[in-house]
C-alpha cells in the first residue's frame, strides 16, 4: 500500500471538541446576521467587520494564536468545529479571515517580538484587518516571477509595483506583500522578501475589481514610492519565498475546502421541500450527502495530523482536491435540477445563490493551488517525481 | 447571406460595452432600432410576404451569432414567433416565449424567469395548449436579481392577454423556444472557446505562452469535442421538419446537449482563464453567464432528458440505434 | 493483531494462483481449511465464548485484506454472520448472504446473484423481515457465466430452510451486507492502486518510466484520492454502532462511496497498465473484475443513494453539514 | 472560430445510402445468426468466418476495393450504413474486419499489382483473413521503438522477432507486421518497413492470450527464421512508419468507434422493459440517447469529408475522443443500473454481456491511439503545437 495513503488514518474528534460545537452553534444563534442564502453563499468572502469583532469578543478570533497576545490557542479540533460550523450557515467571516488563518499566524512565526505585540493583540480583538499580497498581474500561479520592489534607503524601504486578486484590501488595514528585495523576476524565488504594508500609507492606492457577480471582494493595490519602515520587513530578508509556502501550507488544510456551496444546498432542500419536488432528485441528495460524510472524514483525518503536531501538506492536497471538485460540482447539479422544472423555477434567492457559486466555482480551484498544483503535490507524494 | 449581414450589424451595434449598459438597466432603443431596421423581424416569413424566406437552418446560424454577440433582446424568439403565429398579425416591439405558463388558483397567470423578460414588451405563451400574446406592460414583473440577467417573472391578472390562433399543443412550443436556447448557447460557447484559445496563445507563464502546456491543450482539446457535439446537435434539430417546425425529439437532444456542454465548456474556460476571467471587465464573463442561464432556460439538460427517456420508454421496442437515427431523420 | 495474522495466512494460502483455480471450479478445501483452523470464523464471537473479541473496526481490517486477496470464500459473511446469529449455533463451513430474498407466487424462494454463491455451504437470508438459514446444497444453482465469477443465483423449494432468531429489519442485514462488500472493495483497491503505482515505476516508454508522464501522474493523482475516500468511508462505516451492527446510513455511505471509486479506480488502473491489464495471466485482473461484481453486489451506488436521499428527505429540516456528520457520529 | 470546429459540418447521409440501409438490414434480418448479447457484445472482437463469406456473397466485404479485384467500391456514405447496422445489432464481423478495412486498403494502396492480384481478390470473397502486427512486448503506445527485424539475405528476407496484441492471429491467414529492415530500436522510425507474413510458415509460432472475460481473442506472434519471399514487402523498404500512419488514419474514422456498447443498451432496456424497472431509469436513457443521436451526426459529419476525398484526421480523432468516451461509460452506467434492484438481479445473458464490456471497456481508448494521442492530435489541429 502507498505509504501516502497509509498515512491518510480515520480519526475522530475528541469529546471535548463536540462539546465545543455546542457552544459555537449557540453563539450562532444569537448572534448570526439573518442574511439571505444568496448572501450567505459567499461566506467566507464576505466582509461583516461587526460580526468578526462579535467573534472576537467570544474569544474566537486569532484561534492559533498565543493566548499571551490575546489568541484563542485552539487546538486543531475546536479550529475544525469552528470553522465546519460557521461555513455550515455560510457566516460571513472575510473581515477577520486571512488574519486569522494566514497573516496572524505567518507574523507569530517569523515576526520579531515587537511585531508580534503591535499586531497580534490588535488582530485578535478584530481590530485590523488583513489581506494578502502575493500575485501580480503577470505572475499567475508562477509566483516565483514576481517584480513589485522593495528598496533600501536610508530612510526606510520604498515600495514600487502592483498586486492584484487581494480579498477586501479595500476594507482591510494591512496586507503582508510577498516583493522583490534583490534580484530581477528571472531570478525567480531568490531575492523575494515579505512586508507588513500598511494600507493607508501614502502612495498606496486600492482599486476594487467588480467581477462577474457584481461584487467587488478582489483588487488591485497599487505601490508608489511608499516608504515603509525598517520594521516593515516580516521574517529575513530573502526568505519571502520560503516563507509563503509555509503560510499557504496553513491555506491549505481544513474544512473550508468541502462547505463553499453547502449554503445552496441547504437553500436547494427548502425550496425543494415547498414545492413538492424534493423526491425527484432524491437520488442525487443521497449522492452529495455520501460525498460530504466521507470528504468531512477525511478532512478529520488531516485535523488529527495537525493536532499531533505533524505538517500533513500532502494528505491536505488530495483532501483538497477532492473536496475543491465536490464545491464546484454542486451548483452544476443545482443549476441542473432547478432547469427540471421550467414551469416552475426557482425563486429569486435561491437563484441568485445558484447563480453567484456557478460564476464564482471556477475561483475555487484557484485559491491556494491549482489543480495541476494539488495533483502535483500528490505525485510528489506518492514517489513519482 | 443572413449570417453576414447579422454578424456585420452585431459586431458594429452589439458591442460588449453596449451589452453591459443593456444589462445593466441602460436604454436598448439605438441596438433595438439597427436591428428593427434590418428587417431581421420578419427572416422567417416567405418573400412574398415581405419577409426574408429564410430557411430554419438559416434561422439557426443567425441566432447562434445572436448568442455569440450576448445580444440582450429575443430577436430569435421574435423571429420564431412571427412563424409560429402566422394566422394574425402580431405587435411590432420584442416578443418573447413562455411555453410554461402557469394558471393559479386564482385566474392569475404566472411565467418564471421568462428569458429577455426585461427587454420584451410581449410574451407569447402557452397555457396548457392555449397560446395567449401577453403585453409585459400589463404584467407585474419581479427581476431575479442575478447580475446582468435579463430574465425576469412576469403575472398578469386572469383576464390579461389575448389568444392567438395557434393549433400546436404547448409541447411543439417548449421544444421550439428550447431549440432557439440550443442555438444560443452553441454561438455562445463558440465564442467561449475562440476567447480560451486566445487567451491560451497569448498569455505566457513560467516563459511560455500557457496553450503550450499539455495540460491545457488537453482541457482546450476536450472543450473542442464539446463545442463541436453542441453545434452540431444544435444545428441538425433545425434540418428536421414536423408541421412547419423542428421536430420535438430533434429539438429534446439540441438543448440536452448544449446544456451539457454548457456547464463543461464555462467551467473549463475559467479555468485556463483563472482570477482574469471572473473579473466584470473581462468579457469572457458576458458569455459564460449566459451559459449557466441559458443551460437551465427553456429546460436544463435533466428537463430534456427525462422527455426523451419518456420517449424511449413508449418506443422501448425499436434498436436503440434505429431510435437515435430517428431523432434526426 | 489479526489483520496481520490474516495478512500472513492469506499471502501464503489464498495465492494468486490458488485463486484463479478455485474460480475455474478448482476445489477450495486446502484454502478453506487454512482458514477453519486458524479460528477466524468467530473472530467477533467475544474471547469468554471462545471467540476472537475482535471490534467491528479489527474486523473491517481483516476483510480489507480479505478484499486485497481476492480471497474466493466468504470469511466476511462467516464471521458477521456469527455476530448477527447469536442465540442458536450455525453450522460449520462457508455462510454468505442474501438479505433481498424474494418469495415467488409458488412459495419458492429466489435469491439472485448471490456473492460468493458458488463457495459457500449456507445462506443467511431475509425474506421481508423474517430471518433464514437456507443450505445451498439444497437450492437449485444457477451460476451466471460471467468469467471467474463465484457468485450465483439461488433457488429453494417453498419449505427449504430453517427460521433464525434475529429481531433485526431485512434492512440492517442488508446494510451490514453492504458495508462488507464495501470493505472488500477497499481492499481491493488498495492492491489495485498498488499494482498501477508499481507498473508505473517499472514500464518505460519513449525512455522514461511512464510514471514520470505528466498524464499518468494525474491519473495516479485522482485515483489515490478515490481509493483514499473510499477507504475512509469503509473503515468509518465500523465506528458507528446500532443495536450492535454498524448504523445504516453509515452502511450506505460506505458501500455508496466504495463502489462509486471503484469503477474509477478500475479503469484508471487498466489506462496506465495498458493491454497487458487485461490478460488473464496478469494479475491485476483478479481484482478489477471483483470490482465491478462488487459494486454491483449488495446494491450499487445508485441503491444506496436512493436510500440516503430518502433520509434526506426525511430529515429536510437539518442543515445539511448536520445530517452529514450524523452519518458517521 | 477555430478552424478546426468550422470544419467539421453537418451533414446528411443521401438518399442513395438510406436505401441501401433498408437492403443492409434485410440481409442481417435473414442471415445473422442467432446470438445472446453477451456474444453479441463482441461484435468486433467475434470471429464467424462463415458470417463473413455470407457478406462476402453479398459483395460487402473489401468494400473500399476496386471492383477490378473484386471489391465493392462502396462509397463512403454506404460504408457508414454498412457498418453502422452491423455493429448495431452486434453481428460477428471480426474474421474480415481487418482485411476489409486496413490490410486490403494498404495493398491497395503500397501493394504492387501482383501483390494485389494475390491478395485483393480473396480478401474480397473472405477466403483469407488478416490480421495487425504493429504492438511489441516493450513497445506500448511507442511503436518507433520496434525490434523485430527483418534481414534481407540470398534466399529471401529471414524476419525474427514477436508481435503481441494481434487480434484472432490464431484462426487469420496473413498478418501485415511493421518491422525494422535497418538501423536499430534507438532510430525510432527510421529503418522501418512491412511485410505481409503468411502464418502458416515455417518458424511462426501464435499464442493466443487469455483475457480477463476467458475469450483468447489476442495473440502474441512469435518469428524464427522466418524465411519471406522477396515479395513479402509491401511499399518502400524503410517506408514502414509513413505507411502505418495512412493505415492508422483508416482505422481512426467511422461508426465503429460509438457502437461498442449498444448491444448492451438494447439488452438491457429489453430486461428492464420485461421487469417493469424502466421508468426509474428514464432519465439514464434519455441522456444515452440525446448522446448517440449527436455522435452520429459527428460521425455522419466526417464521413462526408471522406466522401468528398478529404482526409479528416482531426475531426475524426475528435469524434472518436468523445466516442470512445461514451462507448465507455455505458457500461458504467448499465452496472449501476443494475446494482440498483439488488432483489431483482439481471438475468446471466445480460449480466455476461455488462461484464465483458465492463472489462474490456479499457481497450476501448486502446485501440487506434490512447487518449493522450488523440488529444495531442487535436491539440495540434487546433494550433496549440
Amino acid at each position: 500500500m502507498a505509504e501516502l495513503l497509509d498515512r491518510l488514518q480515520r480519526a475522530e474528534l475528541p469529546a471535548a471538541a463536540q462539546a465545543f460545537r455546542a457552544e459555537v452553534k449557540d453563539f450562532i444563534a444569537r448572534e448570526m446576521p439573518p442574511l439571505g442564502a444568496d448572501v450567505r453563499a459567499r461566506s467566507w468572502m464576505g466582509f461583516d467587520a461587526a460580526f468578526s469583532r462579535k467573534l472576537a469578543a467570544r474569544g474566537w478570533v486569532g484561534v492559533t494564536l498565543p493566548k499571551a497576545y490575546g489568541g484563542a490557542e485552539l487546538d486543531a479540533f475546536r479550529r475544525f468545529v469552528l470553522v465546519e460550523e460557521l461555513l455550515a450557515v455560510g457566516a460571513p467571516v472575510a473581515a477577520h479571515w486571512i488574519a486569522d488563518r494566514q497573516s496572524g499566524p505567518l507574523i507569530n512565526k517569523f515576526g520579531s517580538e515587537a511585531q508580534k505585540q503591535s499586531y497580534l493583540p490588535r488582530i485578535c480583538r478584530a481590530e485590523v484587518f488583513f489581506c494578502i499580497g502575493m500575485s501580480e498581474p503577470n505572475s499567475g500561479s508562477d509566483l516565483a516571477s514576481i517584480g513589485t520592489r522593495a528598496v533600501r534607503t536610508e530612510r526606510g524601504w520604498v515600495l514600487n509595483g502592483r498586486k492584484i486578486w487581494t480579498t477586501n484590501a479595500d476594507k482591510c488595514d494591512y496586507s503582508i506583500a510577498l516583493v522583490r528585495t534583490s534580484g530581477l523576476p528571472a531570478d525567480r524565488q531568490a531575492g523575494l522578501s515579505q512586508f507588513i504594508v500598511d494600507l493607508r500609507l501614502p502612495g498606496v492606492t486600492v482599486r476594487p475589481i467588480v467581477d462577474l457577480s457584481g461584487d467587488a471582494h478582489f483588487s488591485e493595490m497599487f505601490f508608489d514610492d511608499v516608504l515603509l519602515a525598517g520594521d516593515a520587513l516580516i521574517g529575513q530578508e530573502g526568505q519571502g519565498w520560503q516563507q509563503v509556502n509555509a503560510e499557504l501550507a496553513f491555506e491549505r488544510s481544513g474544512p473550508e475546502r468541502l462547505y463553499s456551496s453547502v449554503v445552496l444546498v441547504d437553500a436547494w432542500i427548502r425550496w425543494m421541500r415547498r414545492n413538492g419536488q424534493i423526491e425527484q432528485h432524491a437520488e442525487t441528495l443521497g449522492r452529495l450527502l455520501a460525498h460530504l460524510a466521507t470528504l468531512r472524514q477525511m478532512s478529520i483525518a488531516v485535523t488529527a495530523k495537525l493536532a499531533a503536531g505533524e505538517s500533513p501538506l500532502v494528505e491536505a492536497a488530495l483532501v483538497k482536491e477532492l473536496g475543491t471538485t465536490y464545491e464546484q460540482e454542486i451548483p452544476s447539479i443545482v443549476e441542473a435540477a432547478l432547469g427540471a422544472s421550467p414551469g416552475q423555477p426557482a425563486d429569486p434567492e435561491l437563484l441568485r445563490a445558484a447563480a453567484y457559486l456557478s460564476h464564482m466555482a471556477p475561483t475555487f480551484s484557484l485559491r491556494g493551488g491549482t489543480r495541476e498544483i494539488l495533483r502535483g503535490m500528490i505525485a510528489r507524494g506518492l514517489g513519482l517525481r | 447571406m443572413f449570417a453576414e449581414a447579422i454578424a456585420s450589424l452585431l459586431q458594429d451595434r452589439c458591442t460588449p460595452q453596449a451589452v453591459r449598459a443593456i444589462e445593466q438597466g441602460g436604454s436598448p432603443a439605438a441596438l433595438s432600432a439597427a436591428l428593427e431596421e434590418s428587417g431581421f423581424h420578419e427572416l422567417l416569413a416567405p418573400e412574398d410576404a415581405g419577409g426574408g424566406g429564410a430557411s430554419w437552418p438559416d434561422f439557426h446560424r443567425v441566432i447562434e451569432l445572436c448568442g455569440a454577440h450576448a445580444l440582450p433582446l429575443p430577436l430569435a424568439q421574435t423571429m420564431a414567433a412571427r412563424a409560429v403565429v402566422r394566422a394574425q398579425p402580431l405587435p411590432n416591439g420584442w416578443i418573447t416565449f413562455a411555453p410554461w405558463l402557469v394558471r393559479e388558483a386564482d385566474g392569475s397567470l404566472r411565467a418564471g424567469q421568462v428569458p429577455f423578460g426585461r427587454t420584451a414588451s410581449h410574451v407569447v405563451g402557452m397555457a396548457g395548449d392555449v397560446a395567449l400574446l401577453l403585453p409585459v406592460a400589463d404584467a407585474r414583473m419581479e427581476a431575479n436579481g442575478v447580475y446582468g440577467s435579463l430574465a425576469a417573472s412576469l403575472r398578469w391578472e386572469p383576464d390579461a392577454g389575448t389568444a392567438l390562433d395557434v393549433t400546436l399543443p404547448a409541447a411543439r412550443l417548449q421544444g421550439l423556444a428550447a431549440a432557439i436556447h440550443a442555438s444560443l448557447l452553441s454561438g455562445a460557447m463558440k465564442k467561449v472557446f475562440d476567447l480560451a484559445m486566445g487567451y491560451a496563445n497569448e498569455r505566457a507563464q513560467f516563459g511560455k505562452p500557457i496553450g503550450k502546456f499539455q495540460a491545457i491543450q488537453h482541457q482546450l482539446s476536450v472543450m473542442a469535442e464539446h463545442v463541436a457535439a453542441a453545434a452540431i446537435a444544435a444545428e441538425a434539430a433545425y434540418h428536421t421538419e414536423d408541421q412547419g417546425l423542428p421536430a420535438y425529439a430533434a429539438c429534446a437532444v439540441a438543448k440536452a446537449r448544449t446544456s451539457e456542454a454548457a456547464q463543461l465548456v464555462a467551467s473549463t474556460a475559467h479555468a485556463v482563464h483563472g482570477a482574469i476571467g471572473v473579473t466584470e471587465e473581462y468579457d469572457l464573463q458576458l458569455y459564460t453567464r449566459r451559459l449557466h442561464e441559458w443551460r437551465m432556460a427553456d429546460g436544463s439538460e435533466t428537463y430534456w432528458h427525462r422527455a426523451l427517456g419518456a420517449l424511449c420508454v413508449q418506443r422501448s421496442d425499436a434498436l436503440f440505434v434505429d431510435l437515435a437515427r430517428e431523432v434526426f431523420a
